[in-house]
């Protein structure tokens, strides 16, 4: 049995000096190494200022696209890469197409009996004389539905980007009220013929989405566009009686929560095989073709505020 | 009527060539504009109506409205003073 | 029509319809209507997970009176429910976990705005899990895109914006090369539906014709979802994309956005092409490749990076590596590794970004690895919980990550081509994991006295806690137990076609 | 090369101005030709699905007179869905204007190498 040795005797022996280095607490270069005393470091300020200018300069230099000879080394790779990958894709599209079936012939895969169905009994089954609109609003309905989320969604992002809170609001608004109204004689007068004509076009069109070309969303562009004339041609102060941020969101929320179940009722009569009670009327009269009437209304009022706000948005950052 | 359409395409590949090289913004959003424009009297031609209108109030009316509205926010028409307005630093 | 084939359709609607609803309601009701609409889903798709199990077979639903190729329809089966269900599980934990940040970051007038979109996000997923139809799927990728575009800039900050103008050109890119070859498909069968597609797709490899034009359309659509579940060479715009943002959207974006696309990747595979077909073409080679050049520049690039968020989004690219490997492989087991790494990274990249925040907020709020130092023992459970998710991601049993890598390698083991890369590349990727993963565990628990930054405990932060340790459970829950998971994923695979 | 490329010259024309507008988005500096290159390539990829649907010699697909045979009218599904991918398109091109707006009060450049080389001086 090792006997128990003395303090003093265990600290020269090498297990001692190994352990106390692997410990950390003794640091084997303190005393061996030649150190010359550390001097108190006092920053005086026009060094700090030269390296703070030397810094800035280095990094001028190092981001500056023209002497940087990476940036521009990478931007002729990315170019010339870019350029063949494009050309490449040219000529694979080409090749595919030469041997897709030819168009505008009759045999072709796409002339099967989902389209032969679509013309046949669209209108009996629809009660739509306009087909597209049939087909949209009523057998492939789950694409529209989505559609108007689409435009609902991005009207969301424009408003968290460019909606100004109420500080930064006045501001804005003063610079942009300070250009309106120009109140130049010539388009207010051409206005004032335009802008009714424009919105009974657009009306039409949404009224007549079933019977002829056109619908929700054509209509309501162009009654978009009409208003965006409208506000152009007399100022915000004129449109904001009628037109103000309230006004958007409840037309927006009614439209498309009118749409939201409408359609649901229609989906869930239509999954169940529940006779769904709404009538198809006789092809040909307005208040025909069952829901697409009222969809092509909600589809063309969303669309129209939707229109409407991003232009005031953009201009103005709010309503 | 394939000789129309064959017109209107060379017109379409021209207006898309000419926006990818032309200097100025503002010329670009024109020819952009004639852009869909052409492509709503294509949809006529290709019988189908609906799309026409839709292209037309759309792709000619709105987004080149955005367009200019953007252009007009960003100062690049000349005559438009550049107001300097700094946010603050973000971290 | 039992009633509870309705819930599919119900819950897509539910989200749909909630979004519209919270533009109207002030501000505090949106948040209550947001963790409800979720809840709510969360228990409708865990109901019907229960009924198909019950029933062993999918059932179709038509959205309209018309069957199949004329009208719209929704499929459910064991796999979509079982991904609505945990896709709902981890939207919720990071809601909540991310949710006292959102008030520091985000101006008080937009919060409204951020649960629109995130419900919106919400059914989007639930739409991309359930259709049927192939253009239903494209117009719920442009939702899906446009809302997580929202969830990166809500922030308001210079770089998330140029990360938001960065995210959309790549995912722009990526719908219109999706879109086109959807559209030569569509030429080249006349149908939209996906089952419709796969007999005529059948038909037309039997008899020979069109084979071009059948390729490249599946081509241009693998490397348009490619793109936007941002594959290796397509990644340049995650880093910022997820570094930047606010916490609860860098975790949902991380995810459960790029799985979207990628279950959709699966989708396109199983129904609208075949699982047969679709392996001799030589497109699982390429994706096979993409998937190793990935798991191994990923962590390449995240071992150089300093900010600790940035380092997690690039592991997610070296983990979606992962899951495209699996697909390259081309056997059903390695279908079945990918999806259940699908399941596992989202829920361990979640944790590890509410985890990171947790420690940012007790270190100044700086994201430099330089000042998080001893960061854990400033705030207890952020610590254990970064290292829980770093140790499922360097695959340390108990953990998920252990039991995907284990599916893997089994997976390529069967497979004789690919078997020596795929292991070399695992071992790899797994060592360079350890590296950044084990560095930054490594830096947090070394103890640093002259930080002033204030110690949080348990009761400053109930609620973010709390998520903490549920998603640490359910990490251990996915690891432990993972037997049922894998056989439910195989049964949901088999029935998928 | 395929039989009828010349027959396809609708769909070969789209497919040249899809990868306009696919250079103009990749090669463009300035934000605002890139989002012009988006609305080419969109607008090509519509005009590629319309010509899946044209018929020869067949009218619009709106009934006239109650003729309801599947002979007289062209393939309406392309154009339902295109008229659903023209909004997608106005949606995305406010959004990306939007952006552009924000990007150019906060680094008075459109250009987008230039924001990320500020990005990288800020980044200090």
């Amino acid at each position: 049995m090792s006997k128990k040795r003395p303090a003093s005797e265990y600290q020269k022996t090498f297990a001692f000096r190994f352990f106390r280095w692997l410990s950390g607490s003794k640091d084997p270069y303190l005393g061996e190494v030649e150190m010359h005393p550390q001097k108190e470091f006092r920053a005086d300020p026009e060094a700090a200022l030269r390296h703070e200018k030397e810094h800035d300069a280095i990094l001028d230099k190092v981001y500056n696209p023209e002497r940087n000879m990476e940036m521009k080394l990478f931007h002729k790779l990315y170019h010339a890469t870019s350029i063949i990958f494009c050309l490449f894709l040219i000529a694979l599209l080409l090749v595919t197409i030469s041997w897709l079936p030819a168009s505008g012939t009759i045999e072709r895969p796409a002339n099967n009996e989902v389209a032969e169905r679509y013309i046949e009994k669209g209108l009996e089954e629809t009660g739509a004389v306009n087909i597209v609109a049939g087909m949209i609003l009523d057998y492939r309905a789950f694409d529209t539905l989505g559609e108007s989320h689409v435009l609902f969604t991005a009207t969301i992002t424009v408003l968290i980007l460019l909606r100004l809170n109420k500080t930064e609001k006045d501001e804005a608004e003063l610079s942009d009220r300070r250009f309106e109204p120009k109140n130049d004689a010539i388009l207010q007068l051409v206005a004032t013929f335009l802008v009714p004509v424009i919105i009974i076009f657009g009306i039409y069109i949404i009224l007549n989405g079933h019977l002829g070309p056109g619908g929700g969303f054509s209509g309501g562009a162009v009654i978009g566009a009409g208003l965006v004339l409208y506000l152009n041609a007399f100022g915000f102060k004129k449109t904001e009686r009628f037109f103000t941020e309230k006004t958007y969101k409840w037309v927006c929320f009614f439209s498309l929560s009118f749409y939201c179940l409408a359609k649901s009722y229609s989906f869930y009569t239509g999954a169940n095989q529940l006779h769904s009670v709404i009538p198809k009327g006789t092809p040909g009269a307005i208040l025909s073709s069952g829901l697409i009437l009222p969809l092509n209304i909600a589809v063309g009022l969303v669309v129209a505020c939707t229109i409407y706000a991003f232009y005031a948005m953009f201009r103005k950052g709010g309503f | 009527m394939t000789a129309f359409q064959i017109i209107l395409m060379g017109l379409l590949i021209i207006c898309a060539v000419s926006v990818s090289f032309s200097k100025n913004l503002l010329n670009a959003i024109l020819i952009y504009m004639s852009f869909s424009l052409v492509m709503s009297m294509l949809w006529i031609c290709l019988e189908s109506p609906d799309l026409a209108i839709t292209e037309a109030a759309v792709g000619a009316g709105i987004t080149s409205v955005l367009f200019f509205v953007t252009l007009k926010k960003i100062h690049a028409i000349e005559g438009t003073e550049p107001s300097k307005k700094e946010e603050p630093k973000d971290e | 029509m039992n009633f509870i084939c309705n819930f599919p359709f119900f819950s897509i609607l539910l989200s749909l319809f909630s979004g519209t609803i919270c533009s109207v309601l002030p501000a505090k009701a949106t948040k209550v209507v947001n963790r409800m609409v979720i809840v709510a889903v969360g228990v409708m798709s865990a109901i019907l997970l229960l009924y198909l199990l019950s029933t062993g077979e999918p059932f179709i639903y038509w959205m309209g009176h018309f069957p199949a190729p004329w009208g719209n329809e929704i499929r459910a089966g064991v796999l979509e429910a079982g991904m609505a269900l945990f896709f709902c599980i981890i939207m919720y934990l990071s809601m909540a976990g991310g949710a006292h940040k959102l008030y520091g970051e985000v101006v008080e007038s937009k919060h409204s705005l951020y649960y629109i979109l995130v419900n919106l996000l919400l059914s989007s997923l639930l739409a991309l899990v359930y259709t049927n139809d192939m253009f239903t799927a494209y117009v719920f990728v442009e939702i899906n895109t446009i809302s997580a575009c929202g969830l990166i800039m809500i922030r308001q900050v210079g770089r998330t914006i140029e990360a938001a103008v960065r995210y959309m050109i790549m995912s722009l890119l990526g719908s219109g090369l999706l879109l086109f070859g959807l559209c030569i498909m569509y030429d080249l069968t006349g149908h939209l539906l996906m089952s419709n597609i796969r007999e005529s797709v059948a038909l037309l490899v039997a008899t020979g014709e069109y084979q071009i034009p059948l390729i490249v359309s599946v081509a241009l659509m693998c490397i348009g979802l490619c793109i936007k579940s941002a594959l290796f060479p397509f990644h340049s715009w995650l880093p910022d994309a997820y570094g930047y943002s606010t916490v609860s959207s860098a975790a949902i974006l991380s995810s459960l956005v790029s799985k979207g696309y990628i279950f959709l990747l699966i989708k396109i595979i199983y129904r609208v092409i075949g699982f047969d077909i679709f392996n001799n073409t030589r497109i699982i080679d390429v994706l096979f490749v993409f998937g190793l050049m990935g798991m191994i520049f990923g962590s390449m690039s995240a071992i150089q990076e300093n900010d600790v968020r940035r380092m997690i989004a690039f592991s997610s690219v070296a983990q979606i590596g992962y899951i495209y490997m699996g697909f390259g492989m081309g056997t059903q087991a390695g279908m079945v590794a990918s999806v259940f790494h699908i399941l596992s990274h989202a829920a361990t990249k979640s944790l590890l970004f509410i985890a990171a925040i947790g420690l940012t907020d007790v270190s100044g709020g700086s994201r430099k690895l330089t000042d998080l130092t001893g960061a854990a023992y400033r705030s207890k459970w952020a610590g254990v919980a970064f290292m829980a998710g770093s140790f499922s991601m360097v695959g340390i049993p108990l953990f998920s990550g252990f039991i995907s890598k284990l599916l893997f390698s089994q997976a390529a083991v069967q497979v004789e081509g690919k078997m020596l890369a795929s292991l070399i590349v695992l071992g790899i990727s797994t060592v360079l994991n350890a590296i950044y993963f084990m560095k930054t565990v490594i830096r947090i628990y070394t103890p640093s006295e002259e930080s002033a930054c204030p110690c949080i405990t348990f009761k400053d932060r109930k609620g973010y806690t709390i998520v903490l340790i549920c998603f640490v459970v359910l990490n251990v829950i996915l690891g432990v137990s993972s037997q049922p998971v894998v056989n439910m994923i195989e049964q949901g695979l088999a029935m998928f076609a | 090369m395929g039989p009828n490329l010349l027959a396809n010259y609708g769909e070969a024309v789209s497919a040249v101005l899809f990868c306009i507008g696919f250079t103009n988005l990749l090669l463009q500096t300035n934000l605002i030709k890139k989002i012009i290159g988006l609305n080419i390539m969109d607008s090509a990829i519509y005009l590629f699905l319309a010509e899946k649907g044209y018929i020869a010699g067949r009218a619009a697909p709106i009934v006239v007179d109650g003729v309801t045979s599947a002979e007289a009218y062209i393939n309406p599904i392309p154009s339902g869905l295109v008229l659903t991918g023209i909004v997608v398109s106005v949606s995305v091109t406010a959004l990306m204007l939007s952006l552009t707006i924000r990007l150019y009060t906060r680094y008075h450049t459109l250009d987008l190498d230039e924001i990320s080389t500020q990005l990288k001086k800020e980044g200090r």
